[in-house]
């Protein structure tokens, strides 16, 4: 049995194929094939023996086809899906680079554009502060301001829509 | 004549990995340990750890741990003799420290006049100069609006260091390096300053560029006894704010070491200080040293100054609010060995390092031979985003710095925490650069390193990658072991989803 | 002259805590570490922990971590140029040292030729008699059979001591102190040497009543140099097993310390021996010491003596193998404070002391200042029934003995195991004895207080008993907070079941 | 609402009475009530605040009305149940004292009885290993061997029946 994987990683996409050999996987990235024996040691946590021996853990968390993944403490924001099932990533569907979501759990303190209003890229649009820090959130295109739903004075959760930009024609 | 007076039990006006800090100092000693809590704290580590708790209010600060009136309610309630405020909140507030004495307790700190004198940098910056210690150009007053901001740095000349009167742990602290920031960043300090210390008095100085951020420990007690516990070197930081700290500093000479020691001894006798207390200061390259500013309470990195010392600050901090005498002498006090201390934020390195509050899904503690781990945070708890980002603090000891740096390097490799992002991975990359590993840094250090720091080996993501493919393709044809009862997975059911190889002798 | 060889890689071939501890020490010098692991430790702790793992077989230890060919395989497979034996298992095998030499391979311990004559208690017993230190009374070689035990029990006179030779952790021991119970104390003996060290041989000698067992940590090199890293005082045992250790003895005088140290050196130096190793000794009430026995091998409560001593065992041990000098000298070393250590196992003291393997339901891990884990579980894992009932090792140090003590008290009292029964309240009840806490206490301290020991206080089994009913009651009326993705069950919904106390100020 | 547990340990039955107080709990056992506040901190954990603000930890597992539970790293095994849905207690219903079971995992490697035998208070009836350690299972009363379910070198699981003493009449 085989089967290929989309991974969609910092807005590029890989094709991962995993396949079943005898209760291993050989699992193609790039043309490097490795083996993996896993095992689910506890929770999300995934320990693998790479190519029959190498130790290797991860924390493998599902959302659907969104991934959090954590190897040795470098966080992995990953989609994962069978392209055959889905032609375009959730990120895209849902509005491309021109959104902006709460990156935490926190506070809106500012906002500093209205609607309509042109921006460029790098331009700070909103304050949010979490743990008694600020942080400016900033538009990663050119565009104009088409929404605003962050309200200042606001508790807003992780990943909440708070602003959408849409590039101009 | 010093009164004397065991403390039978303590509260703790703080939360998080400080407050279970002091609450094994007070079961080392046998004391009775009172938490508080805000709402989202019910089940926090500090109030499992105490033997009583008491509800204060909502998450806010304001509501909560800085809420002096609801602090005091609780500590009557419960009996407690002695107040024991942590670093951050209310520990260098003087109005506090004065409302807790005059309800007849103990406050494990300075006495409230040197709290007004030392705790504001202004103050400490006049007495220094007073004193002839050598400190930072700079105004000695609270700049009473942006404007006279400009003003006054135009004069010093840029760059120029706004920082909250209040300060501590790089909050209300903002450099800058042109006259068009400084309106914006006046703005920030100032927020910060009100938010984390109730206080929006700020003031500028001289940015001097590249020091060394040393720092001497201190332990005064009520009948007149001043020693030093030698330095901490302190110059990793990020957004002035401590990241990793070590003692002995690998930088100072001898005589640099006996000249900031000596100060430090020099000045906290001129007040007639008492309590665990640090004096900052700024080393250059040339070994010159200026005084920066006093922190009349415990210390965050206190811990590595534990190590190579043997003393603990937190018991020794609460023998002399009883009014003990410190019970040792400057030539008892020798540094052996090494101790470096990483602080565990809940922060995500990947992007700018923004604060990750969260629920905590899984840990693994790094333990075993010279580790140790104060920390705040369990598997399911729930981070709450409105406090300080710290999680954790992890210290390693070691016969030698290199051994000390080898140590921590094996605890990074073993500690993991999901959920939260963490500055776990930056750490253990810090620690490999060669400036590190040699010992020749400033302050510059991280800004300077940030991008070999951040990189991550092609390696690893091609590994990461293949195995959330996988573990997708195991989820998806329920080769995923069930939950059992509790929650707990089977690790025994490995025979599922691995192979054996065996190996035939 | 001694051929150095830097080792890259060492194969670690034991399991648990022992084999998590070398893994460390292996990090910490930047070599890489091969773990070994039957069936039912693939998801063990060092498995996980280390950089590469081989399966050996099914859990029967004569199958795995006892089987010479199928490490050796594994060793070759993994292109380890060392073997790092831990203790028990093979540790004390001559044979097994003398094939890891012959397959090329670095063993870190002693010469083969030294296990020979110095792992054998018999043996052992002879060179000490021959070198004129004195030994307990008994006999000098094997037992045939159970019919000549009795004959020489007879001789020797009731007490006596039945022993395996190649004997440690209380293994294949057992007192007599009737005739009737001879045999089948042998057989049993006889049995549990078979199973723990493929050796058959028991010898018996005079049971020395109420002794304190002292033993001394030696480091030699190949070069010669031996020095010893003073006592540790072992006395608190529970059939013949060691439960609680410290360093250093509150018991033996300085002259004592002098004498058995100057002792362990003599012998070791008598024999050539190089790797860390222990010379185990009775004293009596009137400080009178014997030699009891050698071990050729890292011991249990070798932390104790690093945390006192501040250096790294199993690192030196790794440095010696390689044919470097110890690079200190006997007046180099001193002892510095004090170090308690309680051995944590899977066992039930209310049930006779019970074996209790099983899954780790949840765990808090003792943290903080003074505080050492040495830990071989995890929340999650399933602890086997086929091994040794060790799941970790406690270590506390402090400045004195009272705050080491405290220390341990508070690391106790954070310390918890759900799922596997173990003795922590055990521990933390013990170390409350005044016998204890006075230091005066020989190795009848558990039977004389093990009634006290394992008494529970009225108020606790009546809290117990209430909160079972209401956790009843919770559950029955599902105000139990549903688990969340992940099995983590989220502790921010504690408003279901908590009420508040607002205080109002 | 309020309701009485039956709770037995060792031995004994014990009543408990569970009295919802506005989100407390007020709880009775022999004439001392306790006021609790329940939270699950995690997993099986309990968190309590009792009387207001005594904190007490302790981790609470059932299967069925078995429970096992951990105060203090001190291990109670009891039953809990309503009263008014069952009058005999599971062990008693089990064979009383008579029964051995296995304490723990591990293996047979004696037993020293056999079915029809006479054994006294005390005497060791089965040997099980595990840990390295052999443990012998004696029996609680006088009686007669009624059943031997044990078999030398087998595996047994923790709570498997493994022999059965009857009182004589």
């Amino acid at each position: 049995m085989s089967r290929v994987y989309t991974v969609l990683f910092e807005e590029k996409e890989h094709q991962v194929e995993v396949k079943s050999v005898g209760g291993l996987y050989e699992v193609t990235l790039d043309g490097v094939t490795r083996s993996f024996s896993p095992l689910l040691a506890k929770g999300s946590l995934y320990s693998f023996l790479i190519d029959g021996s190498e130790v290797m853990e991860a924390d493998v968390i599902f959302r659907q086809d969104n991934c959090e993944l954590n190897l040795r403490n470098v966080p992995y924001r990953l989609e994962v899906f069978d392209p055959r099932r889905r032609a375009v990533s959730q990120s895209e569907a849902a509005g491309g680079h021109g959104l902006i979501t709460a990156p935490m759990p926190g506070k809106i303190v500012d906002v500093r554009v209205a609607v309509g209003e042109k921006v460029e890229k790098g331009q700070a649009l909103v304050v949010i502060e979490a743990m008694k820090m600020q942080n400016e959130l900033a538009a990663a295109i050119d565009g104009v301001v088409k929404e605003i739903s962050a309200k200042v004075g606001e508790a807003v959760e992780s990943g909440q829509k708070l602003l959408l930009v849409e590039k101009e024609d | 004549m010093v009164t004397k007076r065991k403390i039978k039990k303590i509260l703790i006006a703080n939360r998080g990995e400080i407050a279970v800090r002091v609450i094994r100092a007070c079961r080392d000693l046998g004391i009775k340990a009172v938490a508080v809590f805000s709402d989202p704290d019910r089940a926090a580590l500090h109030v499992r750890r105490a033997d009583e708790a008491y509800h204060l209010g909502p998450a806010s600060p304001k509501e909560s741990y800085l809420n002096v009136e609801k602090l005091l309610a609780a500590a009557k309630a419960s009996g407690a003799d002695a107040i024991h405020p942590g670093y951050g909140f209310l520990s260098e507030n003087a109005d506090f420290a004065r409302r807790v004495t005059e309800a007849g307790l103990i406050f494990i700190g300075p006495d409230p006049e040197i709290i007004v004198k030392m705790g504001s940098k202004i103050g400490a910056r006049q007495i220094a100069e007073a004193a002839g210690v050598p400190v930072v150009p700079g105004i000695k007053h609270a700049l009473k609006d942006a404007d006279e901001a400009l003003e006054v740095a135009k004069k010093i000349g840029f760059p120029v260091l706004l920082k909250a009167a209040a300060g501590g742990g790089g909050k209300g602290m903002r450099s800058v390096r042109e006259e068009k920031d400084l309106k914006s960043a006046f703005q920030m300090a100032q927020n910060e300053a009100i938010s984390s210390f109730k206080d929006d008095a700020v003031y500028v100085e001289k940015l001097v560029e590249g020091p060394h951020h040393i720092e001497v420990q201190i332990l005064g007690d009520k009948h007149g006894n001043v020693v030093h516990l030698f330095e901490r070197e302190c110059s990793v930081q990020r957004r002035h704010q401590k990241v990793i700290e070590e003692s002995p500093s690998p930088f100072i000479t001898p005589e640099t070491r006996k000249g900031v020691c000596d100060m430090a001894v020099k000045l906290a006798k001129a007040v007639g200080y008492y309590n665990a207390g640090t004096i900052e200061c700024l080393v250059d390259h040339q070994q010159n040293y200026y005084f920066l500013e006093m922190n009349t309470r415990l210390q965050v990195e206190h811990p590595i100054t534990e190590m190579v010392t043997g003393i603990d600050l937190v018991k020794a901090q609460i023998r002399i609010a009883e009014g003990e005498p410190l019970g040792f002498k400057q030539e008892d006090i020798q540094q052996r060995g090494h101790a470096v201390e990483c602080r565990v934020y809940a922060e995500d390195p990947f992007h700018n390092f923004m604060p990750a509050p969260g629920m905590v899904i899984d840990m693994q503690y790094p333990l075993g031979p010279g580790i140790r781990l104060d920390n705040g945070i369990y598997q399911g708890f729930q981070v709450p985003m409105d406090y300080d980002p710290i999680l954790a603090k992890l210290v390693a000891y070691g016969e030698n710095r290199e051994e000390a740096i080898q140590r921590m390097q094996r605890a990074l490799s073993e500690y993991r925490v999901s959920g939260p992002k963490t500055n776990l991975y930056f750490h253990r990359r810090a620690l490999e650069i060669p400036d590190f590993v040699q010992g020749r840094y400033d302050t510059h250090f991280i800004d300077k390193h940030m991008k070999t720091i951040l990189q991550v080996s092609h390696e690893d993501t091609q590994k990461a990658l293949m195995a959330a493919a996988l573990a997708k393709h195991l989820e998806e044809n329920k080769t995923r072991p069930p939950a059992t009862a509790g929650g707990v997975q089977d690790a025994s059911q490995w025979r599922l989803t691995g192979r054996k190889t065996s190996l035939r002798g």
